[in-house]
């Protein structure tokens, strides 16, 4: 018994004793142990992938049901994963750049991650809160890591204050599931609603506004409005690389949950919570286009850009079938790298040693960094969703689904809002290609970064290519959400 | 109204979360009491729970009770250590200050 | 080689792409040089490859031909499905044609970054040649779409002085018109059950769904066509471009539109086409003599010849939705001509403008005293945009006003204006130009064509004059087809008894 | 049954009143101080529940950790107290009365039926008999065999909690003097002391 | 025999444009005018074999336009009215091409001249020769090319420009109707090749046809349009503004193509298509109406002018009334009888006059001549010649053809053919009066011209006057001999079936039968308008002055070529620039761009701007929306299941 528990949970026992494990070397091996203990996180990280990805994984229940192992949550794990060994190894640069290297960031980046794993594992409300937080405090913390710099602090504080708003709401919702159904267990859960959906009951309104309120907080981790609101601030305040892995791996864990959440144990109640879902996607679709117009700072752009990208991806979601499943998956993978890739670029480019932020700073980057522009133009024209790159095809298959399931008004609603985004995309190309150059930017760029940039590069335009696997892999964890 | 059964305390627990998202967004002073009103919030849900799980003769409740609490505990101190790096650059904590970043 | 000639012609030059991607040096002129010549090579040799199309294409079947297939994405249910029916496989060798002229063109006058310019073009290639040829409306989508990333940095980067708002503007206009058509072929694929072309036009749509289906079609294609009033992002995208971009979008690009009117609106819904062919016929109608009055008052030639092809694509609408086979053949024909005669032109303004770096008419007059060659080159193909008989334009317009003839005779007579409208803009911009007395001092030390410029233009005066006296050649190729198109078409309409809006007021 | 109603009653309002203050009050030390009260009038409504182990907790850990913590805090960050409130009344109206919707909806929502204890009884832990097993027992019964992952996760939790309070808060004071002992146990008379001869009546 | 009529002179305008530099200003001449010379020969000989021996044929080349039921060909249709039409046009252009060896010789583009010559021949040869509408329609446009380029031939002139550009244009109106005729034809036959159209003329002879809305006969809608483009290619009343323009060319153009050949397609299509016109009275009757106002009206300005070429250009405008009059009277052969001595006699004056000009240093002001006859004897005698069979005396050429018309027009006994023959008598008076004062006007009198001028006055070469001479033959014996074969007794085999006359509208075998005093009428005008001419201008000098002093006002108007050049830029030229301007600054710029693309950008930053501005900065407003999300998400829920 406990055996099997053990072998489920193989991948995140080993991140947890890595980390701790980690945190002993980091404290006592003495000073300058950062770039190793990072290294190292990252090879923890590759382990815990390969486990999952090599292993011949067997797929269930452990610990009494708190914690399901299947192919979607493998796959999404995957994921999370790559976003979190990416995070670090752009990290690490970064940080010794800035004079701020700790060994305690990569610690707490992959604690983090093991909270995403806990969350995309979770087959109860209390294994739910539990990753949740575990992956929320180690971001709290990481986002005020720069302690001496007022924006990071303040966008830690703001990211901690309406986060723990947000768990509070997620506990209250909890409280009311368990309240009205008398379990907090995914599988009896889903047997008790849709036995109640079965006998053409209405479920009950508390069950709903108890659903609401959770939704309400995972639609805050994932900054879907109108539960985005610290999202542009933390990007910009918190460290480049470190909101490069915000926008990334925490967004994909909390999807992968909301999916697991919304389609396991209250599948049955599919028609209630689409409205929620195409809410939130349609107004995340639009503010997250329309505010990104405005900004001059490219993080800020970022965070806009993720909030709509996250709008496009819960069009998938609303959809409520398990091709919009697949569709949310393939959406969360492309637009991982895509996101890694842009701020890889970001990342990369640095004017007399201090990093670029402002969009009118990239100025006739094609002249003077040519492949970098290039790589950037292939992420924006990716972002604004252009074929032949993998953007398109993110974008392709949530229309797809939301159009089969009937949802043309979403869809067409959405697809016109990336027309709006697209704008903002080519506006970063037109200053990279069509103005003059104002300075010219650092050399060398580190080869992590060239390793991210190729790698991410490669999968966009390649996609077309070799889809295949990405896509079968999608529909497979698809399906096994929808087994049960 | 004598007999005290599960609504009583459901509905306190309801005025406390409602007062304690009160102290979220109408306090304008400090942040310190935002955290408070935070503590507030998982009192209530923690009434909640508990509520839930006597009447039902549940434990699964109290439970995650006991998890909430332990949470909340590691969630009140780094709260307190991000509010006191704050601090340490800003000079204050006061809510209105805490707009640097915004558009 | 027979077996996959599509996939060969369409994904040539984005190899050549690639290769010169990799040439790498620091000698700016020699890269530069490398890149033209590679881009050349590639370019010509596509062309050559592409007239094994030309020969090998069985006339007098209107059966798909050289199809290729392979599975591709299987869980979304799209193949790579290629394949050239009469309608699309001229346009591919008019866009295979089109490249190495523009490349050619270019050499010259684009200075500044030219490896990218070329990358620009040859990828341009592949998407132009890979949207005539595809077989499946998703991988149609994709070059049909793709299109827009070369396009929108050709004029971004080489352009004029608002290259910025004329390339936003171009971009975010077909694309806003594109992303529509996008959630109809999703709902056409669900409805249908495949992507593939062949089944879809076998497919029988409900009237209500056509009707939806063929506004956000229509959507997509109006803008692309341009027809009015979506047209303003042409003469802006015109005029900002450098000459190869405008010889390509007007070339090639402005019929993508068009094509996809009768690749999918037609065929595919064809109630809903009747209903909606009034529509077609009054906003061609406006386009035809409301662009042509613009025209008139244009200052500068590229806007002049940028709405003289609204104008022309006016007809070429006109004569799709006559549905008739005089007006189909006339429209692919006008297409196909004024491919070739607009870049003609386009390139003709491009040569003074390589000389003076102006376009307004005001700089320039009398030329032909000092560029006699040039004149002429410029006459021929300002007689065939004319539509003169014994060019190209004549046989289009001529075929495309019989064919509204047939269908509506109003039509036909309003849409007749346009012949002397368009010969009062383009005289007037001749007689500007070409004539009066050479009395500005800088034209004086002009010089005439030089013998690559003669290149560029001998071959497209060629096939002007040939598409003009013996349009067998090209008729012979898409008559099976489109003979094939109308009669589905009025097969399908016979059985739903569709009947066009305000029937009463637009009646025969 | 009147004894636990007017108990439950005195527990609840004074709660209510004391989260009240809690938000309303000027100086945050007050407010620790009512949010303490609070805690303890909750404890209360729990010992009425008859969960004594979470009341304890409760008291044990929110009032004699984490409040203490706040009060801590507050008091070290020496908060000005006196600042205007601009403004706050339009907040309060708009904001209030969104505060009272919700507050109603919760109220009308709770007012209603709920999971049934038959249907529970399929779904996990029941709570046994108080006279077999009291609730201590019965919860520890649980928390370390069933709930083991939550509970490990939980420690998790902890760590990172302590792990980020350290990495954000410690911080190597340029110009504190620290007693390092091993330096005082090592130091050696020539280098702490020098000697001089002084001769008498002439001054240093 | 017909494929090098028609394409020699291809090839000379393509060697000669071309390869101008190759060859030479003399290579081109030679080439172009010995070209052309072998087709006349060549048409001499086509003629006896159509025209007499009756071997009309068609000479296929290859295929043109197959469009489903739409088929045709390059074809080469030679029969007794292409055949006249061929002579006509080859021994006239080969004239012109001889005459201007001399008059153009001090050009600096020689060669593109020549080249423009015979490019123009060409397309007037395939005019002729076509066996379909659309081949028709090609030659139709192609000589109207022509005449755009040699009209702005001097491009430095802008009037020459102007000119050139309007009378394109003009035509391109007229086209129109063609184009549209050409579409009728085919909807309504089903084919647009001649050899299947004409046999199924009587059978549609009652068909109806919608067009515009409007449901009528449909023969006569469709030979109305055709006629419409006839109008604007010969023009007629309306669309005639362009002609008198068209004298900014060279004069031998002038003589070649807007006197004898180009202006006269209307008529031969007119004649071309008589066995539908036939079936279309109506179309008839307004062919008559228009011819005889026109050939009035033409007359009237004619009268007023001080350009020696625009009072021939009326003239001809005149002249081509008469001819569409005679076929408005199914006089078909008169028509064609009349176009033919016309090209010889027209031509002749207009070399004449070329000659006169060339003589007088391009001076073309009538005011700025006179007293030359002596200096210039051979041109006076020519022009003499000329003007004696353009005012209809026997027995010179113009005396058989118009008498033999006004004849037709009166022996076809309706209302609109006795119209045309007071009209034409009308015309014929004005017409010897206006040819009289010309003469006197140029050769007689004081001489007004400076002095200078007056001494370089001298005789024109031999290569001018060659082929003047050849003309003045012409205009001398062509009505004479022509006129058994083309409306004497000779004329049904002549013809064949070139021309068809339903039976009931054989006005030329009337004509034959008319009362003495319609042959006396015409004549006597003619003679009395001379007459006056001699008093005006010669007798008494002053009375012109008198007379139109006191007719001021028509005089002015008259003058002023009745208004229509202002008239058409009051009604169309200037609205359509000004419309075009609106359009493009108020249409697209002010209405489609600021509504349509430039106005959703700017919406979308005000909204863009509105929606950064949410995102304040505080904390508070922050929790404050995620509340108003929960609470409007819990709202909606409670309502929606509540209701």
């Amino acid at each position: 018994m406990i055996t099997t528990d053990l072998s489920l949970a193989l991948p995140e026992i080993f991140l947890a004793c890595s980390a701790t494990v980690l945190l002993m070397y980091g404290a006592y091996a003495g000073k300058n142990t950062a770039s190793f203990v990072s290294a190292m996180s990252v090879a923890v990280l590759a382990v815990a992938f390969a486990l999952i990805f090599l292993g011949d994984r067997p797929t269930g229940l452990a610990f009494g049901g708190l914690f399901i192992v299947d192919a979607y949550g493998d796959y999404m794990k995957l994921v999370v994963l790559v976003a979190s060994g990416f995070g670090i190894l752009m990290t690490q640069r970064f940080v010794e750049r800035e004079g701020m290297a700790k060994f305690e960031i990569p610690v707490l980046m992959v604690l983090s991650t093991l909270g995403m794993l806990m969350m995309i594992s979770a087959n109860d409300l209390m294994s739910l809160y539990v990753g949740l937080e575990l992956q929320s405090l180690a971001l709290y913390v990481i986002a005020s890591i720069r302690r001496e710099n007022l924006r990071s602090s303040e966008a830690g504080l703001k990211y901690f204050v309406l986060g723990a708003l947000s768990s509070g709401m997620l506990l209250y919702g909890c409280s009311m599931i368990y309240g009205f159904t008398g379990t907090t267990d995914f599988d009896i859960l889903g047997n008790v609603l849709s036995s109640v959906v079965s006998a053409d009951q209405t479920p009950q309104i508390g069950l709903i506004v108890g659903l609401v309120f959770v939704c309400a907080a995972i639609a805050f981790k994932i900054s879907a409005v109108p539960f985005h609101m610290w999202t542009p601030d933390v990007y910009e305040g918190a460290p480049t690389p470190i909101t490069a892995f915000f926008a990334s791996a925490p967004k994909v864990a909390a999807i992968a949950l909301f999916a697991r959440l919304l389609s396991d144990p209250f599948g049955s109640l599919v028609s209630e919570w689409q409205q929620i879902i195409v809410f939130v996607a349609l107004a995340s679709m639009i503010l997250g286009s329309l505010a990104a117009i405005k900004q001059t700072n490219i993080k800020r752009l970022m965070a806009y850009s993720s909030i709509g990208n996250i709008g496009f991806a819960l069009v998938g979601l609303a959809a409520g079938t398990q091709e919009g499943i697949t569709g949310l998956i393939i959406y969360m993978t492309i637009y991982i790298f895509m996101n890694m890739g842009t701020f890889a670029c970001i990342l990369s480019m640095r004017q007399k040693g201090t990093m670029v932020e402002n969009i009118d700073d990239l100025k006739g980057l094609s002249k003077t960094s040519p492949m970098m522009a290039f790589a950037l133009t292939i992420f924006m024209f990716s972002m604004a969703g252009i074929p032949p790159l993998a953007g398109f095809f993110a974008k392709y298959v949530v229309f797809a689904a939301a159009v089969n399931a009937g949802l043309t008004t979403l869809a067409v609603i959405g697809i016109l809002t990336s027309v709006i985004g697209a704008f903002y995309y080519l506006r970063i190309i037109k200053v990279m290609y069509f103005d003059e150059p104002s300075a010219s930017f650092d050399k060398p760029i580190g080869g992590e970064m060239t390793f991210v940039l190729t790698v991410s590069t490669a999968f966009i335009v390649f996609f077309i290519l070799f889809s295949t696997p990405i896509m079968d892999g999608a529909a497979v964890a698809a399906s096994a959400l929808f087994v049960g | 109204m004598l007999e005290i059964g599960l609504a009583h305390y459901l509905i306190v627990a309801a005025v406390l979360f409602t007062l304690g998202i009160f102290g979220i967004f109408l306090n304008r002073k400090n942040v310190i009491v935002i955290l408070m009103s935070i503590e507030l919030m998982l009192l209530a849900v923690n009434i909640n729970f508990v509520a839930f799980s006597t009447h039902m003769g549940d434990l699964v409740g109290q439970v995650f009770a006991i998890f909430i609490l332990t949470v909340a505990a590691a969630e009140a101190a780094i709260g307190l250590a991000i509010l006191v790096i704050y601090f340490r650059n800003r000079g204050s904590i006061a809510v209105e200050d805490i707009n640097m970043m915004k558009g | 080689m027979q077996d996959h000639i599509l996939s060969i012609v369409t994904f040539a030059p984005l190899l050549g792409a690639l290769f010169i991607l990799l040439i790498r040096g620091d000698n700016e002129e020699a890269v530069a040089k490398n890149s033209r010549w590679v881009a050349l090579w590639v370019s010509g040799v596509t062309f050559v490859v592409s007239l094994l199309l030309w020969t090998g294409f069985e006339r007098g079947s209107a059966e798909f031909q050289f199809v290729e297939e392979v599975e591709w994405m299987p869980s979304l249910g799209l193949s790579y499905r290629m394949g050239v029916d009469g309608i699309s496989v001229l346009f591919v060798l008019l866009s295979t044609l089109l490249t190495p002229i523009c490349i050619l063109s270019s050499w010259g006058p684009v200075k500044t970054r030219v490896k990218e310019y070329m990358v620009c073009f040859l990828i341009l290639e592949t998407m132009m040649v890979g949207m005539f040829c595809a077989l499946d409306i998703v991988v149609f989508y994709i070059f049909f779409e793709g299109v827009l990333i070369p396009m929108f940095l050709i004029i971004g980067i080489w352009g004029g002085a608002r290259r910025v708002y004329a390339s936003f503007k171009l971009f975010l206009y077909t694309l806003a018109g594109s992303v529509l058509m996008l959630v109809a072929i999703l709902a056409m694929y669900y409805e249908a059950g495949s992507a593939d072309i062949t089944v879809l036009l076998e497919y029988t749509f409900p009237s209500e769904m056509q009707k939806w289906l063929w506004i956000a079609f229509f959507a997509s294609f109006a803008v692309k066509v341009p027809m009015w009033p979506v047209h303003t992002w042409l003469p802006d995208a015109h005029v900002e471009a450098p000459t190869a971009g405008s010889v390509i979008l007007a070339g090639v690009l402005l019929k993508m539109g068009a094509y996809g009117f009768l690749r999918f609106s037609l065929p595919m819904m064809p109630e809903a086409s009747v209903y909606f062919t009034p529509l077609i016929y009054t906003l061609s109608i406006i386009a035809v003599i409301y662009t042509s009055l613009v025209a008139l008052a244009q200052e500068d030639m590229k806007k002049l010849i940028a709405y003289s092809s609204v104008a022309h694509m006016g007809f070429v609408t006109i004569g799709i939705f006559a549905a008739n086979q005089q007006g189909i053949e006339g429209a692919i024909y006008q297409m196909l001509s004024h491919g070739i005669v607009s870049a003609a032109l386009f390139l003709c303004v491009g040569v003074i403008y390589d000389r003076m770096h102006t376009r307004m008419i005001a700089s320039y007059g009398g030329v032909v005293e000092r560029m006699p060659v040039y004149a002429l080159m410029f006459m021929v193909f300002m007689l065939a945009s004319v539509g003169l008989p014994g060019t190209g334009g004549f046989v289009g317009e001529f075929l495309v006003l019989v064919g509204a003839f047939k269908a509506n005779t109003w039509v036909a007579a309003l849409a007749a204006t346009g012949m002397v409208l368009g010969a009062a803009y383009m005289l007037w911009l001749y007689r500007k130009v070409i004539f009066g007395k050479l009395e500005k001092e800088d034209l004086k030390s002009l010089m005439d064509l030089s013998l690559r410029e003669k290149a560029i233009f001998a071959p497209l005066i060629v096939i002007t004059l040939w598409m003009g006296i013996y349009p067998p050649s090209f008729l012979d190729v898409m008559s099976a087809s489109v003979s094939n198109l109308v009669h589905n078409y009025e097969t399908a309409i016979a059985a739903s008894n569709a009947a066009p809006m305000f029937a009463q007021v637009f009646g025969q | 049954m009147i004894i636990q109603a007017l108990v439950f009653y005195v527990f609840a309002t004074i709660s209510i009143a004391s989260a009240l203050m809690v938000v309303s009050s000027k100086n945050p030390v007050h407010s620790v101080l009512f949010l303490i009260l609070c805690f303890f009038n909750a404890a209360g409504l729990f010992v009425l529940m008859g969960a004594e182990f979470l009341a304890m907790i409760l008291v044990v850990v929110y009032v004699g950790a984490v409040a203490v913590l706040f009060l801590f805090v507050v008091m070290m960050l020496d908060i000005n107290i006196e600042r205007a409130r601009q403004g706050f009344k339009q907040h309060l109206i708009l904001g209030g009365s969104i505060g009272l919707v919700l507050l109603v909806e919760l109220v009308l929502i709770l007012s209603s039926t709920f999971a049934s204890p038959d249907a529970v009884a399929v779904a996990s832990v029941p709570i046994p008999n108080i006279d077999d097993v009291h609730n201590t027992r019965a919860l520890g019964q649980v928390l370390y065999t069933k709930y083991v992952y939550l509970f490990q996760a939980c420690g998790m939790i902890l760590l990172v909690a302590m792990i980020g309070a350290i990495v954000l808060t410690l911080r190597k004071r340029e110009g504190v003097r620290k007693q390092v002992i091993s330096d005082q146990v090592n130091r050696t008379r020539e280098e702490s002391v020098e000697i001089k001869k002084v001769t008498s009546g002439s001054g240093i | 025999m017909e494929y090098f009529i028609v394409f020699l002179p291809l090839l000379g305008a393509f060697i000669a444009g071309l390869f101008g530099k190759a060859i030479g200003d003399r290579g081109a001449q030679v080439l172009t005018t010995g070209l052309l010379l072998v087709s006349a020969v060549l048409s001499f000989v086509v003629f006896k074999d159509v025209a007499l021996d009756g071997n009309a044929r068609i000479s296929p080349v290859f295929t043109w336009i197959n469009s489903g039921d739409l088929q045709l060909n390059w074809a080469l249709k030679v029969d007794t009215l292409t055949a006249v039409m061929l002579i006509v046009v080859t021994v006239v252009s080969s004239m012109v091409h001889l005459y201007s060896i001399g008059y153009m010789s001090e050009d600096k583009s020689i060669t593109r001249f020549f080249s423009y010559l015979s490019l123009f021949t060409f397309f007037m040869l395939m005019l002729v020769t076509s066996d379909n509408l659309v081949q028709m329609f090609f030659g139709w446009e192609g000589v109207g090319l022509a005449s755009y380029l040699l009209i702005g031939f001097w491009y430095e002139k802008p009037s020459a420009c102007a000119a050139a550009i309007k009378a394109f244009l003009v035509n391109r109106v007229a086209d129109i109707g063609f184009a549209l005729g050409i579409m009728g034809v085919f909807v309504l036959f089903g084919t647009v090749n001649f050899a299947e159209i004409f046999p199924q003329a009587s059978a549609l002879s009652t068909a109806q046809f919608t067009f515009l809305g409007f449901e009528g006969h449909a023969l006569t809608i469709v030979c109305l349009l055709l006629f419409i483009g006839a109008m604007g290619k010969s023009a007629q009343l309306g669309l005639h503004t362009w002609l008198p323009d068209a004298m900014e060319g060279p004069t031998p153009v002038s003589a070649l193509i807007h006197a004898a050949t180009m202006v006269t397609a209307g008529i031969f299509m007119l004649c071309r298509f008589s066995p539908v016109f036939e079936y279309a009275p109506a179309a008839l009757e307004v062919v008559t109406y228009v011819g005889a106002a026109t050939a009035f009206f033409a007359a009237t300005i004619g009268l007023t002018q001080f350009d020696i070429k625009r009072v021939i250009a009326y003239s001809t405008c005149s002249q081509l009334g008469y001819m569409f009059f005679a076929i408005g009277v199914s006089a078909y052969g008169g028509a064609i009888f009349h176009l033919m001595t016309h090209a010889f006699f027209k031509a002749l004056l207009f070399l004449g006059a070329g000659s006169v000009i060339h003589a007088m240093h391009h001076e073309q002001d009538m005011r700025k001549m006179g007293g030359i006859w002596k200096m210039i004897p051979a041109t006076y005698i020519l022009m003499w010649i000329g003007s004696i069979a353009l005012a209809g005396l026997p027995p010179f050429a113009g005396y058989f053809s118009k008498d033999l018309i006004l004849e037709a027009a009166y022996a076809a006994n309706t209302t609109q053919g006795t119209f045309a023959f007071w009209a034409g008598t009308a015309a014929a008076f004005m017409t010897a009066f206006y040819s009289w004062r010309l003469i006197i006007m140029t050769f007689h009198g004081n001489p007004r011209a400076d002095e200078h001028t007056m001494q370089g006055v001298h005789e024109s070469p031999k290569t001018m006057m060659i082929p003047l001479i050849v003309l003045a033959t012409g205009a001398v014996f062509a009505g004479w001999l022509g006129y058994s074969y083309f409306v004497g007794d000779a004329r049904a085999d002549f013809w064949g079936d070139a021309i068809f006359v339903l039976a009931g509208n054989d006005s030329t075998e009337a004509a034959h039968h008319v009362e003495t005093w319609v042959k006396v009428v015409p004549l006597s005008a003619a003679v009395s308008g001379i007459v006056l001419a001699y008093v005006f201008y010669m007798f008494v000098p002053s009375l012109p002055a008198t007379f139109v002093s006191l007719i001021k006002p028509i005089h002015t108007f008259v003058y002023n070529k009745w208004m229509f050049d202002e008239l058409y830029d009051f009604l169309f030229v200037r609205p359509a620039l000004k419309l075009g301007r609106f359009l493009w600054k108020s249409g697209d710029g002010a209405v489609i761009d600021a509504y349509g693309p430039d106005g959703v950008t700017a919406l979308t930053r005000r909204l863009a701007g509105r929606a950064s501005r949410l995102q304040s900065g505080y904390v508070y407003h922050y929790a404050f929306a995620m509340l108003i999300g929960v609470v409007a998400l819990i709202t909606w829920y409670i309502v929606t299941n509540a209701g």
